[in-house]
This record gives C-alpha cells, structure tokens and sequence, in this order.
C-alpha cells in the first residue's frame, strides 16, 4: 500500500478528477443527477487520496519531497515528469482538495444561470486536476502546463456562468493572465538555457534542465546577475498578475463581481496561491540574488497593495467587490512575507495563504448566498441579515472577523508574522525600508477592520428594508450550505486556536528552499550578508560555481 | 548544403503563409496560406531529420512531416466544409463578414 | 554561596508552585467551555443558557480564590524562608525559618543536604538571628504553540501575585454581573447570545491576564476588544448602537496598531522571546536598547491609550454606553478598560525603564494619565446622561492609575484598579437598577426623587459615590490615598522627594480631580435621588429602549433580589475592600496587617522581572489635606444643588440664572465640555476641521511627548537626548495623525465613511490602472483599425469619440476592440508573439 | 586519385545540389508570394501547387524520396484539387477579383517582415554554420519509415487514422445541407 502510493499517490490524486470528467463527458446532459453523483465522488475520491497521502506522509522530512516520481516525459527538451510533496505544498494541495468538493456539494444548492450541469461540473474538475498539479509538479514545463490548464476552465466558468457583465470579465482575465504566464514562460526558457545542471547538488543530470529541485540547489548560480535580474522580473509580472500585485490586480475585482458563487470561492481560496506558491517554491529558491535585488519592489508594491486594497474596499456599494478588493489587501500581507526573504516572512506567507483561502472562500460563499436570496450585493439596498436570517448573519461576522485577523482564528496567523517579519528581513536588506513597510502594513490592519465592520454593519445590521422586509426567498442557511461551510469555519478556528498545524509542516521546507545550496556553498547565505557583502557573496559563488563547471 | 538554408526558407515561407491568413478575404485563400504555413514547417522537419541523420533522427523526422500532411488534409477537409456551409448560409465567404466573436 | 536575606529586600527568589498556579488555564478554558455550550445547547435550556454562565463563572471564581490562597501560602513560605543557592540564578528553599531552632535543624538536615550536593555553605551567623525571606518567581507553565523559523513558541499561563488579583476581580465581577443580568435583560431576544457572549468575554479577559508571553496578550487584547464590539452592539437594530460598537472596535483598533508594533520591537529587541519574564527582565538589567524600549513603550502607550480610554482616544467609552448596562458595569470596571492598565503593569519593566519612570518629574505615562483624569472629571460635569458621568468617571479613574503607574506608585495603581472595580461595578448597576425603573438614564429628564422609591439602591449607590470620591474609610480613599501618596509631589513640598522621582505637577493634577471626582458625584446623587421625580409623565423609552420586557408604568420602583443583592455584595466590598492595603505603620498596626494587597501582589525585583521600585512614605498631613480638597469639593456641589438649586425649585436640575448664563467665560468652557472638547468633531468632522484639529492636536501631543521625553531624559538616563526628542516628536505626530486619518475613513459614522481617501482610491482605481489596461489593449487595437477600417467609416467615428469617455464607458470600449474579425485578433496575437520572441533572444 | 576524383566528385554534387536548391527556393518563394498576392483566386491555387511541388523537390534534395512523392500524390493530387472544388462550389469568379485582400495590408506586411527578422536572427544564431552531410547518406527507404511508422509511432499513428476519420465524418456532417 505504502509503496504504491510512494509511487501513484500524486498522479492518481492530481488526475482523478480528469478521469471523472472524462467520464462525465460520455454521458449526455440531460442525466444531471449522474453528472452530480460522478463529479462530486470524484473529487470525493481524490480528498480521499489526499487524506491517505496526509497520513503517510512523513513529518519529520516535511522539508524534503516526498512521493517523489521522476519518469522521462518530453526528453527533447529534457522536461521529465517530476512530481513531489513537502511541507510547503502539502497544506496548498489539502487545501485545493478540500475546497473542490465543499464548492460541489454547494453548487447542488446554487446552479447557476444557464444550469448545465454536465459542462459546468466538468470544468470544475479539470479546474482541479490543473490547480493539484501546478502544486505537485517539479518540473517547469509540468508546472507551466498546469499552470496554464487551470486557465481555460475558469475562464468558460466566468464567461458563461458569469454575471451581466462576464464576457469583458472573463476576457480580461484571461487576457491579463495569459500576459503574465507568456513573460513567465521566457522565464522559464531563459533559466533553462542558462542555467548548469550539473553543478546542483540535487538531481543533476544534464546541463540543461527543467528539474526544479536542481534549479533550486545551485543550478542557476552560474547566471550572471543581469540576466538574473531579467529572468526575475519575468517570473514577477507573470505570478504578480495571478497574486494578484498592485499594478497587476485590476482583472481581479471584474472576475470576482461576475464569476459564480463557485468560481469565486475556488478563484479566491486556490488559484490567486498559484501567484503566491510560484514566488515561494519557483522565483525566491531559484534566484536568490534577483530577489534580493527584488525585493524592495516586491514589499513596496505589496503595502501599496495593502492600503489601496482596503481603500478600495471602503468605496465599494457591491459586496463582492468589496470582498475582492480585501483579497488584493489580505495577498500584499503575504507578499510582505515573501518579500522579507526570511524564513519568519515565507512561512507567514505560507500561513496567509491557506488562511485566506478558508476566510475568503467563505466570506465569497456567503455573499453568493445572500445574491441567491436578494438577487443584489448592493450594500445600500441591503441590512438586517441578522434579523432575516440570523446564523447566515452571524456567519458572516464570524468569515469579517477572521478575515480582519483577529487573533484566535486563522487569518491573524497569516497577518500577524508578516508583519513581525518586515521588522527583521534579510540582512542584505534594508531593515529601515521594511521597518516603514511594517508600520504601514500594521495601518492596513485598522483598515481592515474598518472596511469590514462597515460591511457588517451595512449587511447584517439594521432592520431590513422595506424591498426586502416582506421577502419570503429570504430564508436562512439550508442544508447543502450548512455540508459546504462548516469545514470551512470549524478550519478557520482551528487553524487559529493552534497554527502549529500548519507551521510546522511549513516550516522545514521554508528554511530548506532559502538555504540554496551550490556548488560553492549555501547561496541562502549570502542572504544573511549585509548589502555589500550579500552581493559580493553571490559573486564570488558565480566564479566559484563557474570555475568548477568550467573543469 | 547548410541547415540554415532550409530553415530560411522555411521562414520565408511561413511568413509568406502568415501574411496571406492576415490579409485575405476569401476564406478559401486563408486556408491555402495555411497550407504554406504547414508545408514551412514540414521542411524544417525534414531539414532537422536530415541534420541529425547521425543521431537517427531522419526516420522521426519524415515520419512526423507525414503525420502533418495527414492532419494538413483533415483540415483542408473540415475547413472547406465550413467554408461552404458559411457560404450556403450567408451567400459569402468575405472573412470580414464572418463576426460572430463580435463582443 | 548562599546569602541570607533580609525580608523586605529580598535579593533571591525561589520558584513558587502549586496544582492550581500551574494548571490556572482551567479557569479560561471553563469559560470558553461555557460560551461554546451556551452558544450550541443554550436555546433548548428552560433559562437559555444562563445557567450555564452562571455555574461557569462562580466555578471560575471559586477557583480564582482557591489559586489566590495557593499564591498567597507560597508568598508566606518565601516569607520564611531560608534560601540556598543552586546555581546562579536558581535558589531553593532550604528551610522554613519560624524559628532559630527550626532553622538550625533544618541548616543541619535539608541545608546539609543541600550543601553537601551543592557546595553551597550555609551562613548561618548573624546578630538578629537568622534573615529570613525570599523573592517568588512566577509559576510559569507552557507547552509548544507554533514554530517558525526553526524557533519554537509556547502557549501557557503565568502566575503571579497581579495575576492573582486580576484574577479574583475579574471572575467576582463578573459573577455578579451575570445574576444581575438574568433579571436586567429578561425577555431580550437574544438573551441566549448575551450570556454566551459575556463568558466569552470572560473568558478572553482571564486568557489575557494569565497570559504567559506578549503574543498571548495580543490575542486575548484583541478577542475581548471583540467581545466588546458583540455586547456594546448587543441592539444592533439601531443605527446608533451599531455605530457606537464600531467606534470602539476601530478606536481600539487604532490602539492595536501601536500594541502589535511594540511588541515586535519588544519581541526583536529581546533576542527573539515573547516571554513577559525574559523581556521584562532584559529591560531592567539594560540589556535591550534603551531608544528601542523607549520606542516600543510610546507605541504600547497608544495601545494603552485606545484600550483603557485615555485621552484623546477616550471618546469611543462614552459611546460604548449604548450597550446594556451590566455590560457596561463589566467593561468598567473588570474587563475591557482595565486591559490596558494592566498591559503596563504586567510590562512594568519595560515602561519603568523605556520612559525612564525612575529620578525623573514627568513622563509620557504620567502626564497623559494626569490630563485624561482632569479631562475626564471636567467632562463628567456636564452630562445628563447618568451613564455617561459613569463613563467619563471611568475614564479619570483610568487617567488615575495610568497616572499612578507613570510615577511609579505600581501597587497604588493596582491597588486602585482593584477598589475601582468594586465601587465602580456597584455605581454602574446601581445606575442599571435606576433606570430599569424609569426606562431611561436621562438624569434631568427622567429623574429625582429616587431616593424614595428605591431606598436600597439609594443607599449602595451612596456608599459607591462615597467610595469614588474618596473619603475615608472606604475603599476608594485608601488606594487614592495612595496614588497621591506615590507621586513624591507631596515630599517635594516637604523638602525630601522620594527617589522615584518628584512628579509634584501629577500631585496637583490628582488633588485637583480628587475635588472635582467629588463634586460631581454629588451632583448625580441630587440629580438622581434628591429632589422631585421628573419622570412619570413621560412615556418616550429613548435610549433604555430594549432592557423592558416587562415595561411598567407609573411610578418608579425598587428593583428585585437579583439586582439587589449584587449591589448589596459590592456595597459591602466598596466599604472593606480599602482596608487590605492600609499604610504601613497606620496607627501602630502591626505588619501583618498592614499592606497585604501589595505584599501579596508586587513582584518582588528578586525575581528579577520586576524593576526596584522606591515606595513612597505614607504621610498623614497629605492624607488629611486631600480629605479636605475632597470635602470641599463635596461641600461646593452640596452648596450648589442641594441648596441653591433645591431652594429655588425642588424639580429643577440647574440654577437658573446661575454662573453659566451669567458669565460668558464660563458658558464658554460649558459649550466645551458638552461637546467633548470636539474631539469627535475632529475625528468624525468635516475634512478641514480634520485635518486641522489632527494636525493641531497632533502637533501638541508631539511636544506634549517630546518635552516629557525632554525631562525624563534630562536626568542623565540617557544619551541620546536629541533623537529621542524626535523620535517621540515625530512618533506622537504620526500616531495621532494615523489615529484620525483612520478613524475619519473607518469610522462607521455615517458621516465620513466613504469619504476623500477611499473615493480617491476608487477614482485612481477605475480612471487610471484599469483604464490604463484598457487603453493599452483600445490603443494597440486602434492602431490597426486606423487602416484596417478605412473601409468601415462608421467604426471610426465612434472609435474617436470613446477615447474619453468615462468608466462606464470602458467596458464599451473594450467591446469594440472585441470586432470579432478573426485577422485582427490574428494580427495582435502574431504581434505578441513576435514581441514575447525576440524577448526570449534577447534574454537567452 | 581516386580519393581526389571522389572529392572532386563529392565538391561538384555539392554544388550541383546548392544550385538547385537556390533555384527552387526562389521559385517557391515567388509562387508563394503570387499564392497571397494574386487577384486570381484560381491562379493562387495553381501557384500554390508549384509551391508545393517545390516542396516535394526539397524533400527529395534532402533525402527524403518517399516523402517527396507522398507530397505530390496527397497534396498536388488531393488538396489542390479540393481547393478548386471549393473556389468552385462556393461560385468564386474564374476571372481576377480586385477584392480579395482588405485593402490595407501594411500591418500583416509589418507583422509578417518582423516575424521574418525575429525568426531569421534566431535561426542564423542558431546554426549559422552546421552542414548538413547527404552526399555520404543513403536516402532513407520506404522500409525504414514504414517500419518506423508501424512500431515507435504506432499510437501516434492510430490517432492520426481516428482524427483523419472524424476529420471526414466531421466535414460530412458541416457540409451536409439541412
């Protein structure tokens, strides 16, 4: 059993769903209990799969890959099949697990205008099969293949499922994300060529390789630094725009307004960690030297992002929107995280990932909700949620309460150490710039607090307006809500009651993927240089690495 | 004979192929650029094929360009079917006319 | 080598311990037990859950008093104690030394034992006999939290004698607090959800005081502020409640910012540790920086500031009046506003140091808890509101022990935090009691005369104004007593400061509150009990609205045995609770007796975590003369109402034709006053009163802090001066300008919500980034279609004209770059294309 | 001598082969210009074949004979054939059109030239001077392909057949009147 999952665990789990859609696509539409059954099992099935992988998984390695398979898949270009779990995976892959089914079991409930279940299902599960590979995959190519699946699906999920206004949103989205991963593809391409795998000290077979486990050990310390600094900035507009960063969020608010209820929740709790996941696992590992350099840019955009976030959330009138701008504010508290270089900062990043994928997911399926039952999200037509259907209400100022980082409940495990992490970044950082960042970020948390008590009060507060007093639709949670939500919320409050959970899965990993050892030492040492001498660390390592190879 | 020659040829072409999809109306006539298009490529494979003879790499080659004149007639199949499909609904093959995408 | 020490300045400490100091997170965890069943079963039960809460709490209680005796035994055992020293920092007891005998038999046996394994020799000579006496460290249990880099944090309580108390307060108060609310708000809709949250609330508080690191004092911090936020907003029905319950949330908020920056500075500037011993301990052996102490003090200040109502952040705690009133009573006087209070005390090493608190005359603490008891005394004037007197009382009794711990008087302040809670509570439900009679808490409108309708609340409502004003004996003129006593100002008058310091402005500050604490109290007892009832004829429940299920009419009425007898208790202990810290020496009572409270409670600085702190002397000649400021306080107001206002009409509230409309002046400073010194004018105002009020105000609290900073580092503490001074210019500045900025775009008020910033924001967000993307994709598009559409005249016309046309007309304009011709989309996709490869050349 | 006539011999095919290859590139890239430039629609289909016998001539110039002749049979005899079918049935004028390009064509010019520079630059970096050796080598027989075809690329050869398969019931299905 134990060796068989070594081996099929992580193929079997990332392709059930495709199976199931594949199933589903023999059978035609008009059987939709079929469709329902078939989808929902299969996802079932591979959370299933999941929880077997969780629990043989070895914690005490949680900083290594595990389940490894490393098959020959594309030899011409010497991009193989490799797939992996470690820590930092493990709790993003759970988590895709886990919202999949809850999204199913909800959308029984809730379909979506124009119904069609069988198409609509099976999107959903390729969707998946996209989002479990992108977090398992360790190869570029395999990685940028099911970076780019997960694309097409949400795109027909927005376009055709959408609201009044979906087609521009799902071409917007489509079109700025697309952007983002042709720039991450020469990215790709560029490290390829450049890089020398065979001075990685893991899994170096050919000079020329895709293997992220050798990129992340030495391969890429032969680059010089301009062309490093390229390469990272390509890989920063392609994962910024999926985050999504500052510059790079205004497809996010559209897609969220008139994505489903579904495509919302998955859009929010997994594919923006695609972003996140590709900075943490792909661009800081990789090039720690572009980072650094990078950096300050990174963190300056993500405060940017933090405040304009919650600023933008203040004029919102559409909950929705509100919710999606408060994700461009909760993603700039995980790139501070990231951006701080340290283990501290990425493993809050990590944290703040999964948290805001519980916080926000739900905070998305309650406002889907409440459209199902007053057909509007508009804030000024809205109030008294607590009197009309008092669990919902209090649900939602359970989803606000989290999502603002309070303490005791997941989202300040995420909001909190990136913070604390900004005040002591990297020591080839400036500390002072990242001391005005923290200050600025802890601001954001006041913010949030205000945007989000205001949606509160706006919603949930108050007696209910006379357009709605009388409305018998207005009914309080159901049971296909209460299946879809209460993991989500028992989550949230485990998660903060003892974040060692997810910390200490993390944790390993985070401080093994900073320590990129080279041929010529740790280059993750160089980090803990001050400026000058940071740099001139990673110089010397180049010629060290280079004339190595060059023998 | 230098490889670089086939390939420059093979550019010339495809770009020739990529002009006329871009500037035809008549939709019979993109689909005969796109045949230069696929021709292009197939001489590159060929051309590859015959490089890395060494490396047995001429049978893969001949053995792809075949599977793309294979596929290249499929299309030309399909797509002069739509064409007059088009052409029997709307009385023209003006690609210019054709906007269903229109958003 | 083992030393023998003297019991008043014990310089070892050994470790305390005991079943409950080291399993005390029971207590919190019964509470939050209880919130979590009466929120899941409360419903089904026959009294909604509030049993539950009630066994809860009186459990916790129980259990508060067990774990304060288990504490206090341990103190007697250190006490008399022999001490042996194991290792450098680690002493044991080797003996209990009752007796020279006991003790020789116990150097002979267990010292012995001791000695032999330790090499420790036992000096057993002295001509007094042997010293006797030791230090406690806290019990401090804990078990792994989270991990992150490598470093792994705990979770777990710590116990010492603060804890104890806050403890003991908390858990009584909050007993009594739930009996009195079955019968306050019976028949309430929610009733189910009040009880539970008030045991969460509960809960939180007792997780905040035995907090074991300052990350868990965040957590609890921020959970009661919620817990707040749920019971002031308990009706949120009305606009007004809602809005009051955010102002406190985001007020408090403001607060946290400043809490969760000066703990990370805490955090790093101790080599990475949460722990409240280690830092406190850093901090007065000087090992941590002393601007960054200095810096991480300011910033908990404001935190201090937010939590426990300290002025300027004070004005969200007459607001949170609008929740019901045993929560009000809880919030006052043993939760919510102590928090911060007790974030000082518990940090004490910190601030002692970070502000310099000892040799100095003024510092930021002090001086802002020297203005908020002043400014909160004047405020309590003018209100109509009884609730509200009760609200700024708080909020000048807060002023007092922040004023207190900036002097140093740390168990004066503690001390008072204790009495206060009592009287403070009573006074509350008192009020509660009142107006759950009278269906309102409009003193003017509603009241008078109530004396005679409900004699027993009268009368505990006497003893509580009494106890507040501080007369002896009560409680509240011991602790005081105290406080002034702590200050140094008076020994400055007699020639000897005390070595903490001569704070004499802060003696002054609190004189003058003490008469001002009198006189009006006095006024609420005539405006409320005295007099002719002014109720009756009206019949408008303004703002008691939802407290009346059982709505009676006519006239007022005593309320019944569940409030009563909580008000009875408190009564009782507003009378006694005074005596547990009497001074030392007080009239030739031996020392046993006197000053437990802060035998029991202070740290002893052998424990290492405590700083050493001077206490003052007690001095009869400030006791006497601050009773007679306070009598005279009492005789003014008496004069006024009791006699002028009585006199001229039985049923007025104020003299007609008295000092307010006869002096402009005065009238004046009334507008002032009535209108909060427009505080919330500036907060919630329009934008230039903003801005300029924040920037004026600002500007005052940078000087206000630098100059204070200016004198306590003008004693030679430190170096450098002239940072410091900036820093503290600078960090004052931005606070409050943070501070208003946030509260003017957060705040709920209708007001200002949406305003300036966030539609800026919104403008830049729609005209500009989006746009600009927009644009990008119309323009790259109209490049072609320049030429591509020469044919089509009427796509150009249009194409011109949308150029610039708004953000509703941006989603048109993407529409027409989406022609639907296939070969422009080919065109662009070839171009990119073309583009995105010679990138890739470039790169590679 | 011997070697020396075998080289001489060797140089002179060489040479003999570079002409030839020049001469039909130009060719083709003449009738693929007249293929998109053409205002006859029936002309372009005709230029279009010499472009694709070009082709086949180049296969066979690299060795690839059973290719080359693959080409003539499926392309020049199939595909063309039903283009002109097309152009027929959908009732093109025989004669030359003067609409049958927009009459802006500089952006694709643009487009198309650039995309020439990008792609001539990559490929010159790329293998500015590797020879290809045919002189030496055999052509590659039918047997080899087909064996190749029938064993390494069976699956891809068996999708091929499926796609060409649905390929034709597809246009039969798209074509079919109502």
């Amino acid at each position: 059993m134990e060796a068989f999952l070594d081996d099929w665990g992580l193929t079997l789990v990332t392709f059930t769903p495709l199976i199931g859609a594949l199933v589903m696509m023999a059978v035609p539409k008009e059987n939709e209990s079929f469709h329902k059954m078939v989808a929902l099992g299969t996802t079932l099935v591979a959370a299933f799969l999941g929880a077997l992988l969780l629990v043989n998984f070895d914690f005490d390695a949680a900083g290594e890959l595990q389940y490894v398979v490393d098959k020959s898949w594309i030899d011409v270009i010497n991009s193989r099949y490799i797939v992996g779990l470690d820590g930092i995976s493990l709790p993003l892959l759970l988590l895709s697990l886990g919202v999949v089914p809850l999204c199913m079991i909800y959308s029984f409930g809730h379909f979506p205008e124009p119904h069609n279940p069988k198409t609509f299902l099976s999107l959903i599960l390729v969707l998946e099969t996209g989002m479990l590979g992108s977090f398992i995959a360790q190869d570029l190519i395999l990685f940028f293949v099911f970076f780019e699946v997960v694309l097409l699906p949400m795109f027909f999920l927005i376009g055709v499922w959408g609201g009044d206004d979906r087609r521009y949103a799902s071409l917007k989205f489509f079109l700025y994300t697309l952007f983002g991963s042709a720039l991450m593809l020469i990215s790709f391409l560029a490290l390829f060529f450049l890089s020398d795998g065979t001075v990685a000290t893991e899994a170096a077979p050919t000079v020329n390789t895709f293997d992220m486990r050798a990129l992340s050990t030495g391969a890429t310390s032969v680059i010089a630094r301009g062309a490093q600094l390229w390469i990272f900035g390509g890989m920063f507009i392609g994962f910024g725009v999926k985050v999504p960063m500052f510059p790079f969020h205004t497809w996010l608010p559209d897609a969220h307004t008139q994505a489903p209820t579904v495509g919302s929740v998955i859009l929010a709790a997994v594919l923006l960690k695609l972003g996140t996941y590709g900075f943490v696992r792909i661009a800081i590992p990789f090039l720690p030297e572009a980072a650094a350099a990078w950096a300050p840019v990174i963190g300056l955009l993500a405060v940017i992002g933090i405040i304009y976030g919650a600023l933008g959330c203040l004029a919102q009138s559409d909950m929705k929107r509100l919710i999606a701008f408060s994700s461009v504010a909760h993603m700039g508290f995980v790139m501070l995280g990231i951006s701080t270089l340290t283990d501290f900062g990425i493993n809050a990043a990590v944290f703040g990932m999964v948290s805001h994928g519980l916080i926000t997911g739900m905070l998305f399926f309650v406002a889907g909700s409440m459209k199902d039952r007053y057909h509007t999200l508009d804030m000024t037509r809205l109030g008294g949620l607590l009197v009309q259907a008092p669990k919902m209400g209090w649900i939602l100022g359970f989803a606000s309460m989290a999502s603002l980082g309070l303490p005791g409940l997941a989202g300040f495990w995420g909001e909190f150490p990136a913070i604390l992490a900004a005040y002591n970044p990297a020591e080839i950082l400036s500390a002072n710039v990242w001391r005005a960042y923290m200050i600025v970020a802890a601001l954001g948390t006041v913010l949030a607090a205000g945007y989000l008590l205001w949606m509160l009060q706006k919603t949930a507060f108050g007696t209910p307006t006379e357009e709605f007093e009388h409305d018998p639709h207005i009914n309080d949670v159901n049971r296909f809500e209460w299946i879809s939500w209460s993991p989500l919320l028992i989550l949230i409050v485990v998660f903060g009651f003892y974040p060692n959970l997810i910390f200490d899965l993390t944790d390993p990993a985070v401080i093994k993927s900073l320590q990129v050892e080279g041929l010529g030492g740790a280059a993750g040492d160089c980090l803990s240089l001050a400026k000058a001498a940071g740099e001139q660390c990673f110089a010397d390592l180049r010629d060290a690495v280079g004339s190595a190879a060059g023998n | 004979m230098y490889l670089v020659q086939f390939l420059l040829l093979s550019s010339v072409l495809f770009c020739i192929g990529v002009y006329g999809v871009l500037v035809r109306r008549n939709a019979v006539l993109v689909l005969m650029s796109i045949e230069l298009i696929l021709n292009a490529v197939n001489i590159n494979f060929v051309a590859f094929g015959a490089y890395n003879r060494e490396l047995g790499a001429a049978i893969p080659g001949e053995v792809f360009a075949l599977f793309i004149i294979a596929v290249a007639a499929a299309e030309v199949g399909v797509g002069l079917a739509m064409v007059l499909t088009i052409y029997r609904n709307r009385k023209s093959i003006d690609i210019h006319e054709v906007d269903l995408l229109k958003g | 080598m083992t030393s023998l020490l003297a019991a008043e300045e014990a310089s070892a400490a050994i470790q305390a311990g005991g079943f409950f100091l080291e399993n005390v997170w029971i207590i919190p965890a019964i509470m939050a037990t209880s919130f979590a069943c009466i929120l899941f079963f409360g419903k089904r039960l026959p009294k909604g859950g509030s049993e539950i809460g009630i066994a809860a709490v009186l459990i916790c209680f129980l259990l508060s008093l067990v774990t304060a005796g288990q504490w206090i035994s341990e103190v007697n055992r250190a006490d008399n104690c022999v001490v042996a020293q194991l290792s450098e920092d680690k002493y044991i007891c080797a003996a209990s030394a009752d007796g020279a005998g006991e003790f020789a038999s116990a150097v002979g046996s267990a010292g012995s034992a001791v000695a032999a394994e330790n090499d420790v020799l036992v000096d057993a000579e002295g001509d007094e006999g042997p010293a006797k006496g030791a230090g406690l460290k806290p019990v401090i249990s804990n078990r792994t939290w989270w991990s992150n880099g490598g470093i792994n944090f705990t979770v777990g309580t710590m116990v010492d004698g603060l804890t104890v108390a806050l403890l003991v307060v908390v858990s009584l108060v909050s007993t009594l607090v739930h009996i009195y609310s079955t019968d306050y708000v019976a028949g309430d809709r929610r009733f189910t959800h009040y009880f539970a949250f008030l045991s969460l609330f509960t809960a939180a508080m007792l997780f905040f005081v035995t907090a074991e690191n300052i990350l868990q004092m965040i957590v609890g911090w921020e959970l009661v502020g919620v817990c707040s936020f749920a019971l002031i907003g308990h009706w949120w029905e009305d606009q007004s409640n809602s809005d009051a319950a955010l102002k406190a949330f985001l007020t408090n908020r403001v607060g946290d910012m400043g809490l969760l920056i000066g703990m990370i500075i805490l955090f790093f500037a101790s080599g990475e540790t949460w722990s409240i011993v280690d830092i406190n301990k850093l901090a007065i052996e000087h090992t941590t920086s002393h601007t960054l102490l200095l810096i991480a003090s300011l910033c908990l200040l404001a935190a201090v500031m937010s939590k426990s109502g300290q002025f300027f952040l004070h004005t969200w705690l007459p607001d949170a009046m609008a929740g019901p009133t045993p929560v009000s009573a809880l919030i006052h006087a043993a939760t919510m506003v102590v928090a911060g209070i007790y974030l000082v005390a518990r940090l004490y090493g910190v601030f002692f140091e970070g502000l310099s608190i000892a040799g100095s005359s003024l510092n930021a603490l002090a001086l802002i808890g020297g203005i908020t008891t002043l400014v909160g005394a004047s405020l309590a004037f003018v209100q109509d509101d009884i609730k509200k007197v009760l609200a700024y009382s708080t909020i000048s009794q807060l002023g007092y022990m922040a004023l207190a711990l900036g002097v140093g008087a740390w168990t004066a302040a503690i001390f008072h935090l204790f009495t206060h809670a009592f009287f403070k509570a009573l006074l509350f439900l008192g009020a509660g009691s009142v107006s759950h009679s009278v269906h309102s808490f409009n003193m003017k409108t509603h009241m008078g005369g109530m004396r005679k309708f409900m004699p027993t609340t009268y009368k505990t409502f006497l003893i509580g104004s009494i106890a507040l004003a501080g007369l002896p004996p009560l409680a509240g003129f011991w602790s005081k007593d105290e406080i002034l006593v702590g200050t140094g100002g008076w020994g400055f008058f007699e020639g000897k400061p005390h070595s903490n310091g001569a704070y004499t402005v802060m003696l002054v500050m609190g004189m003058l509150t003490a008469a001002m604490t009198a006189a009006y109290m006095t006024r609420v007892m005539y405006l409320t009990f005295f007099g002719e009832f002014r109720g009756g004829h009206h019949d408008d429940h303004d703002d008691h609205g939802h407290d009346d299920a059982h709505a009676h009419h006519g006239d007022p009425h005593e309320s019944g045995p569940r409030i009563l007898w909580p008000l009875r208790i408190l009564a009782f202990l507003a009378v006694t609770v005074g005596f547990l810290n009497l001074p030392p020496g007080f009239l030739g009572l031996p020392k046993g007796i006197t000053e437990r409270f802060g035998h029991y409670v202070e740290p002893s600085s052998a424990a290492k975590y405590f700083p050493k702190i001077n206490h003052a002397d007690p001095s009869w000649s400030l006791a006497i003369f601050s009773t007679i400021v306070v009598s005279l306080g009492v005789a003014a107001a008496y004069f006024y109402y009791f006699v002028r206002v009585n006199r001229q009409n039985p049923a007025g509230t104020e003299l007609v034709g008295g000092p307010t409309s006869r002096f402009g002046l005065l009238r004046a400073g009334h507008t002032m006053l009535k209108n909060n010194y427009y505080l919330d004018h500036i907060y919630d105002g329009g934008a230039p009163v903003g801005a300029a009020g924040a920037t004026a105000v600002g500007a005052l609290f940078g000087v206000a802090a630098g100059s204070a900073l200016g004198f306590s580092l003008d004693n030679g503490l430190d170096q450098s001066f002239v940072p410091s001074l900036i820093w503290g210019i600078v960090l004052g500045g931005s606070v409050f300008a943070i501070v208003s900025t946030a509260l003017r775009t957060g705040v709920g008020a209708a007001t200002f919500v949406k305003r300036p910033l966030a539609w800026a924001t919104n403008w830049t967000h729609e005209n500009v980034l989006d746009a600009a993307v927009d644009q990008v994709g119309i323009r790259s598009v109209q490049a072609a279609e320049v030429v591509y559409t020469r044919i089509d005249q009427g796509v150009i016309d249009g194409t011109v004209n949308a150029a610039g046309s708004g953000s509703s007309g941006i989603g048109g304009e993407l529409r027409r770059m989406t022609t639907g011709k296939v070969q422009q989309y080919a065109t662009v996709m070839f171009a990119g294309a073309i583009v995105l490869a010679g990138l890739l050349i470039i790169v590679i | 001598m011997t070697t020396v006539t075998l080289m001489t011999t060797a140089l002179g095919a060489v040479v003999a082969q570079n002409v030839f290859f020049y001469m039909i590139a130009a060719i083709m890239v003449f009738a693929a210009l007249r293929v998109v430039t053409s205002d006859n629609i029936v002309h372009a289909a005709l230029y279009l074949v010499v472009v694709l016998a070009g082709v086949a001539a180049q296969f066979v110039l690299l060795g690839a004979e059973f290719l080359g002749v693959t080409q003539v049979l499926v392309y020049i005899g199939a595909v063309v054939v039903l283009f002109l079918f097309g152009i027929m049935l959908t009732r093109a004028k025989v004669g030359s059109e003067a609409n049958l390009d927009h009459q802006n064509r500089w952006p694709a010019i643009l487009t198309a030239v650039m995309l020439l520079l990008v792609m001539a630059y990559a490929v010159i970096d790329f293998a500015g001077d590797e020879e290809i050796e045919v002189i030496n080598a055999s052509p590659t027989s039918v047997q080899e392909v087909s064996d190749a075809i029938f064993s390494t690329y069976i699956v891809a050869f068996e999708a091929i057949s499926v796609l060409l398969l649905a390929a034709l019931i597809g246009a039969i299905v798209v074509a079919r009147k109502e």
